[in-house]
């Protein structure tokens, strides 16, 4: 059976630590730095990278567009 | 070929509209402007030309509407009467700020508030002074004929295009009401392309995006963008001066009037100069820019000036900050609604000189 | 590492929009203003109609939108953006023109320019961002603030008997023989975001197809006035808001669901 | 020449339109004309009145505070308009429901009895014409021809048939007009 | 027993509302002035003195419901700020027309249009010369503090009842957003009972009906109406002009500036006195009446007058109106929402008088 | 004869109530407006509260309503009556307090100051004078105006494509929550003027109660402007504006019927 | 049976001719006089005045207020 | 005495409550005083200042265009203040986030490390009150009694529990503010 992995890239100085992203994910892939950005935000990271399926979640109701999303298969 | 007709001012407002290719009209009915839409609808204007007509569900709609059009840089107008205009302050002062180009007409009436529907020329500092908030102003037209209810809608336009500018035509009951011969313009092509860089038309991969607003958060900018409006008044008050005189050359009295009081004072002029008075006339077409330096200009060689406004007296200050003073100055008017016979503003101006006589100039 | 090998052009599936333009949003961390933004966007981007289209902006939060969304955009005056959208769709009926209007924007101040625009079935298209609040000026009660809820102008909670009920402009709306198209959406979770863009998607459609109006609201936070987390806000939005403001399609095809 | 004029009765009585028709008949003259109608909110019952001047010379004011002729149709507007003829000038009138007489020594008085003519002829919609007629009998300014113009003018075409019977109320009242004080 | 607090200019008018006993405020949330609403809210006026709070859907209903709330002789406010006075105009001119008292509020920002929400005074000629349509004037007061934001609140509402006319609090974002002491006067009972012949409170059949209206149709009756009303405000003229002097008796060049701008002369001022240069501050309280007369008699000893507003210059003219151009005047002020600093005013201040040492006066 | 007989003051039935003033009133012959003054004057004078009313008339053809109600009034700005209201009633709450509207200055104008004073439950009566046309300004097209209605602004009757629909205000308004009673009635025949009658005596009563708004619409002629005798007017009106707007009670006790 | 008879009293100089009181009329009792008041209105009269039962009807529908009625038992 | 303060940052770093705390403590020792912050949308992420006087005369301008004290807690506001210092006058800052540091000669310049500190006490809310209390080291014009009686005024009462909190802040940003520039 294929498995599909994911991965996000977070753009550190745009996220403002909101958490949407990180109660959106399935997977409970995501967290918060404890780094603040610039801006004095606390950012969004993948803390547990391996359990990303790209489903985009995070992406699709992150409200400053911060996320970009990645997927592939591996067979 | 000149078309001779015989309309009421409002309608030649109208026709002239549908004629110079106006593109929108939005407004809402008031007496004694409604004659203004309904021509507009009983000539279906939208067949003739394209020319779309809406009767908004108020003035402020309407205002607001003509906000919106006017930002798609085509030529768009409004009318109402007092209170109705005073309901547009807030819309007219975001056009104002946001440079937009458009043509408001104000068919005044007797206030203050609902006041009574007869002619009336006391919206005169609301029109020139800005009844709105903040440092604005508009390019403001006094017509005095029903030719020039026709003539001003082009020129209004073009006003408006040139300045990026609300244009305002302050009439009044007699001249929306009246009846004249009006010769009117040749039918201009609706101009449905245009390529202002600044208009709202959606924005194509060949430029950036175009924003209108009159909003910025930051006060030093918004400062900047007040210095380009002031600069652009000044620019307006130096080449867009517009005034008739009648029998001036030898006055030593005159007659300051524009729109129906224009023409009443022409009246009093001639009874005047029947008696051998040296009376003249001067007929300030543009409020503003008002015709501040051609009235100082004449006020060494005069004795005296009365200032007819169908109103408690406003137009007198535009007056005395022309002169500074330099001659006497006074103001006579009907108001509320009441408009002044010519023998009435005889006798003022009589008055006035016998005052003058009597004592020093 | 495989996240490495992962991150490569090819395997993109998501990425922000170029409509979007590159500002950093103004908005409070978690507000669903943003991600409004973003789909409305989204859906203009993918129907390929930027060049076509013209937004009107409110007073508000989203006062800003211009700055945002990389169209040709005005911003209007408090309220009156349904007026300022007939005008300009009158006089240009063939470009898509769309309003993006708070709850205080739309259901107070410019109730009369909200009802009319819609009764004469302009041909547009309505996102109402419904927060239940004044975001913008600080949090005061808005007509659409629930029953009981505190804010700046309602410190002891909002009291119907004197200040009013919550008003359910969109069912309004719905009743009004110009309205084509209306739905209830959200945008607090990815499911509710792709439900919602798909709502805009169809109201933006419509136009294409001369409908008259569609409008959808987005019920939203506003954390920052309502006093919580973003996470916080919008569990409470879904235990208050949306039992009195229940989400899905209420007029579709022109008729009631 | 210039001749001003004030036309003053009920609301209704077609007033207005009477003087809307000497206009467009003095423009086919090419005079200057202009028509200034007393204007209030549609309710019924008041009165209305309409200055309408006809001139070979540019016209200035168009709001006049004395007129050489006045077309009077009812009690209210000849209290109100008789005092402001010029001397010499004309004053005609209905005498319908006309109970305190004109009296004016330095005018010339004329009444037409159009209302008691109009249902006469039962044709109270021609009333005004008769009015005109007589006015057209006594000043002659505008030919006949041209006040048929400017009716034509005036009516939507869907009225136009209308036409010959109002140029007979139009003779009628050149016929029936008297001159009272000679 | 004087209460001192520390409050923000607009929370000691709403405060001030309260203790003068006011009966009612409807208003509609604006920056910078949305602490009024919410400062009666968070104390609730209503439990302490029964005063009647009401936040309305717009500033036009606002407006509408002090119209309704003011014919039954009760003490009503209302406040915004720039935009929301703007929609307010055709009310504002309602209420002049049909001659009740009231009190407005205008805390303003900066124009035109949305503008931005910084400090302005642009709204200079929208309140003293009309925003609204017809002749009408409102008693305007522009208070310089934050304790004058509290006492003129009493002030305002007696001024309204005296002459039975609107009276604006002419103030602006610095005034309305500042903390500073006030002392704050002693609760007023609501005087719930009403015995004024002309309010509405029911027709009982002891007396006629009242009937409040600004219409009248008959154009006669309605120019006896405005006489009237322009008696009022000769009246006014003559009996309630206000104003303060700072260092003016020996001065030889003054600052005229009213509200924040007199704040910031009269630091001006000092520091031009620490220069040695005879300079005094003119600040007018209230702007309708104008000091006008004040104003002319202080002109001849004076080299020059630098007005000084956040506006592009609009006081400026009833300053050239009062001293008839005997002295030379000028205008300062940064504008659009900027604030200008004492050392601007200053260096203002010294280019003129430069160029009065250089010229003639 | 017998007639004289009759005529004698132990046998009058029905007089004009004192408290219609003894001016003539400046309507047209014919016009509604004139029968509804007298029956908001007869239930006030049968309910013994002229002491304790404060009417507000609007701007339209009874904006003179204070010269024949014999009662404290104040006219409105156009439009604005319910704000009006709301002021007086809010200051005064134990007077009874009422609007007299037209469709133009209640629907058009007054749309978002009638929604909200509706919204609020302002304790207050509502009515509505919905002739589909403006009277006063001579016979321009109302929200309410019928679809392919010949007038002034709609010569050729009105489009509802680019003019909108007829609007159903008082359908709205029936169903906002502090809307506690919602009739629709007509006043051209003596059953309907009982009815409309006892229509508005309820809506006093409600006051009373402290019941929120009681609305009344009458449907009337406006034959003027119709250009149709009163009679006619009448006719017209049963066959046309009756079916678009039917009467009867649409909201009684604040349920819905 | 009693019978009941009624009559009512127009006041002419209100009367506006509009006629909704004669079609209101149940019993035909109204018409309009030939002459006209002083406003130039033809007003409202008894054409029939035995038919009149004196039902209201008429001045209950009278816009202008103009008409009282009067009304008697015979037995 | 005349203190003239401008006190600047980021929004939410409690800026405008600094300057509220300092004007109320002001008041409490007769002193007369005025607070005029900028303001703006409530939107997060902008800057923040408020200018603070505190002056046993009577205050006239509350814009001020130089000022004794600048207590400066950002970047942005360092770059634009500082220059408006008069020479002889204050500099206080947090240099947590600060690159480009300040470089007067003319002024005293006092550093508080009050981010760092905040964090380490793990009471990032009394951020302000540590600067506030680095503050009074330097120019003690209020005493800590008036100034905590300011804050009792400037909480409501629900906040009240945290004012020993806000003392021990105090009392540490007293300990440890250091001058830069001897
Ligand atoms: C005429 C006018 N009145 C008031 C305001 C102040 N104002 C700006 S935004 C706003 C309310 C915004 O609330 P909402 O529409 O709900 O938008 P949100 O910020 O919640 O998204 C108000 C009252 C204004 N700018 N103009
Ligand atoms: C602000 C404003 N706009 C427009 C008008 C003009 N106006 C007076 S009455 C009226 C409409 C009246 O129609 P309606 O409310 O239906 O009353 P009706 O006369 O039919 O009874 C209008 C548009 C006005 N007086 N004020
Ligand atoms: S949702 Fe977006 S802004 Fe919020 S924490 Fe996640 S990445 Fe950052
Ligand atoms: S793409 Fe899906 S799984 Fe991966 S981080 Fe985002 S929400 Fe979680
Ligand atoms: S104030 Fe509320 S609505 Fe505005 S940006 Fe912040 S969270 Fe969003
Ligand atoms: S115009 Fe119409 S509504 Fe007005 S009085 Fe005449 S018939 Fe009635
Ligand atoms: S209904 Fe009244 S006004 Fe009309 S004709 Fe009959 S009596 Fe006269
Ligand atoms: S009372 Fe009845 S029967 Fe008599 S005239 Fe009137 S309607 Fe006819
Ligand atoms: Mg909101
Ligand atoms: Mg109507």
């Amino acid at each position: 059976m294929a498995k599909v992995r994911g991965a996000i890239v977070v753009e550190i100085e745009r996220c403002k630590g909101c958490e949407i992203c990180i109660v959106n994910c399935p997977a409970h892939v995501i967290a918060l730095e404890h780094k603040v950005n610039s801006k004095g935000y606390h950012f969004a990271f993948m803390e547990n990278p391996d359990a990303c399926t790209g489903c985009t979640n995070c992406a699709v109701v992150c409200p400053d567009a911060v996320i970009t999303v990645y997927r592939k298969k591996f067979d | 070929m000149p078309e001779l007709k015989l309309m009421k001012g409002n309608e030649a407002i109208a026709e002239a509209a549908i004629r110079a290719g106006a593109d929108g009209y939005f407004g809402y009915p008031i007496t004694p402007q409604s004659e203004i839409l309904e021509y507009l609808m009983v000539e279906d204007a939208h067949k003739r030309t394209g020319m779309v007509i809406l009767q908004a569900e108020s003035e402020l709609a309407a205002i607001n509407m003509v906000y919106g059009a006017a930002c798609t840089g085509k030529k768009i107008m409004t009318s109402s009467s007092s209170p109705g205009i005073s309901l547009m302050q807030e819309g007219i002062s975001y056009i104002a700020g946001a440079e937009l180009p458009c043509l408001i007409v104000n068919v005044v009436r007797g206030g203050p508030g609902l006041g009574t529907i007869q002619p009336s020329q006391a919206d005169y500092f609301q029109s020139v002074k800005g009844g709105g908030h903040g440092d604005y102003r508009l390019i403001v037209l006094a017509p005095a004929s029903v030719q020039e209810m026709s003539d001003f809608v082009p020129l209004g336009f073009d006003l408006a295009f040139k300045y990026r500018i609300p244009v305002l035509i302050l009439s009044d009951g007699v001249i929306g009401q009246m009846m004249e011969k009006v010769d009117l313009f040749d039918q201009v092509p609706r101009a449905t392309e245009f390529d202002q860089s600044w208009v709202l038309s959606g924005k194509t991969h060949d430029r950036p995006k175009n924003t209108i607003t009159s909003l910025d958060l930051e006060a030093l900018d918004m400062e900047k963008h007040n210095h380009h409006l002031q600069a652009k008044y000044k620019l307006i008050e130096q080449n867009e001066v517009r005034y008739e005189e009648i029998l001036c050359d030898d006055a030593e009295f005159i007659f300051i009037a524009y729109g129906a009081s224009a023409r009443i004072c022409q009246k009093a002029t001639q009874l005047a100069r029947d008696k051998g008075l040296k009376v003249g006339l001067f007929r300030p077409i543009t409020l503003f820019p008002f015709p501040k330096k051609e009235i100082f200009a004449r006020s060494e060689k005069l004795k005296a000036i009365l200032s007819v406004e169908m109103s408690a007296g406003q137009m007198i200050e535009d007056i005395q900050l022309a002169t500074k003073f330099r001659v006497k100055s006074e103001h006579f008017g009907r108001y509320g609604g009441v408009i002044h016979s010519p023998s009435e503003v005889l006798e003022a101006m009589e008055n006035l000189i016998k005052s003058c006589d009597n004592g020093n100039k | 590492m495989e996240t490495n090998n992962i991150i490569s052009p090819e395997n993109l599936v998501y990425k922000k929009t170029s409509l979007l333009t590159d500002k950093i949003l103004t908005f409070c961390p978690g507000c669903g203003h943003g991600t409004t933004h973003r789909i409305v966007m989204e859906v203009v981007d993918e129907m390929g109609i930027q060049s076509e289209v013209i937004g009107v902006a409110p007073v508000g939060c989203s006062v800003l939108a211009y700055d945002f969304m990389n169209i040709d955009m005005v911003g209007a005056a408090h309220g009156r953006a349904p007026a300022v959208a007939t005008g300009i769709k009158r006089v240009y009926p063939e470009k898509f023109v769309f309003t993006y209007q708070g709850d205080g924007d739309l259901a107070a101040i410019g109730t009369s320019e909200t009802i009319h625009a819609c009764n004469r079935g302009e041909n547009i298209t309505i996102v109402f961002i419904n927060n239940g609040i004044y975001g913008m000026t600080g949090g005061q009660m808005a007509p659409t603030s629930l029953e009981g809820m505190k804010t700046s102008t309602s410190p002891y909670g909002r009291n119907v008997e004197t200040m009013g009920y919550p008003l359910k402009i969109t069912d309004l709306i719905a009743r009004l023989e110009g309205v084509y198209y209306v739905s209830r959406q959200a945008v607090h979770t990815a499911a509710a975001v792709r439900k919602a863009k798909k709502a805009i998607r169809i109201a933006f459609e419509n136009q294409k197809l001369k409908k008259g109006v569609s409008f959808v609201e987005i019920v939203s936070n506003c954390n920052s006035n309502w006093k919580q987390s973003p996470v916080k806000a919008n569990q409470w939005m879904e235990e208050n808001m949306f039992p009195y403001y229940p989400l899905g399609d209420i007029k579709v095809g022109g008729v009631l669901v | 020449m210039t001749e001003e004029i004030i036309i003053a009765g009920f609301g209704g009585q077609g007033v207005l339109s009477m003087g809307k028709i000497l206009a467009y008949s003095g423009m086919m003259q090419d005079m200057e004309v202009s028509w200034m109608p007393s204007y209030g909110p549609e309710m019924r019952g008041g009165t209305a009145n309409v200055t309408v001047i006809l001139s070979t010379d540019r016209i200035n004011s168009p709001i006049l505070n004395e007129f050489d002729t006045a077309i009077i149709l009812n009690q209210q507007s000849l209290d109100k308009f008789e005092p402001l003829i010029k001397p010499g000038g004309i004053l005609l009138y209905d005498n319908s429901g006309i109970t305190r007489f004109p009296g004016r020594k330095d005018i010339k008085i004329y009444c037409v009895e159009a209302t008691e003519e109009a249902s006469r002829m039962s044709m109270v919609k021609t009333f005004n014409m008769i009015v005109l007629g007589a006015y057209l009998k006594i000043q002659p300014f505008v030919k006949l021809e041209n006040v048929l113009k400017g009716i034509a003018k005036s009516l939507p075409p869907r009225h136009h048939h209308t036409i010959p019977m109002n140029n007979d109320a139009i003779i009628r009242g050149m016929e029936i007009v008297t001159q009272e004080n000679k």
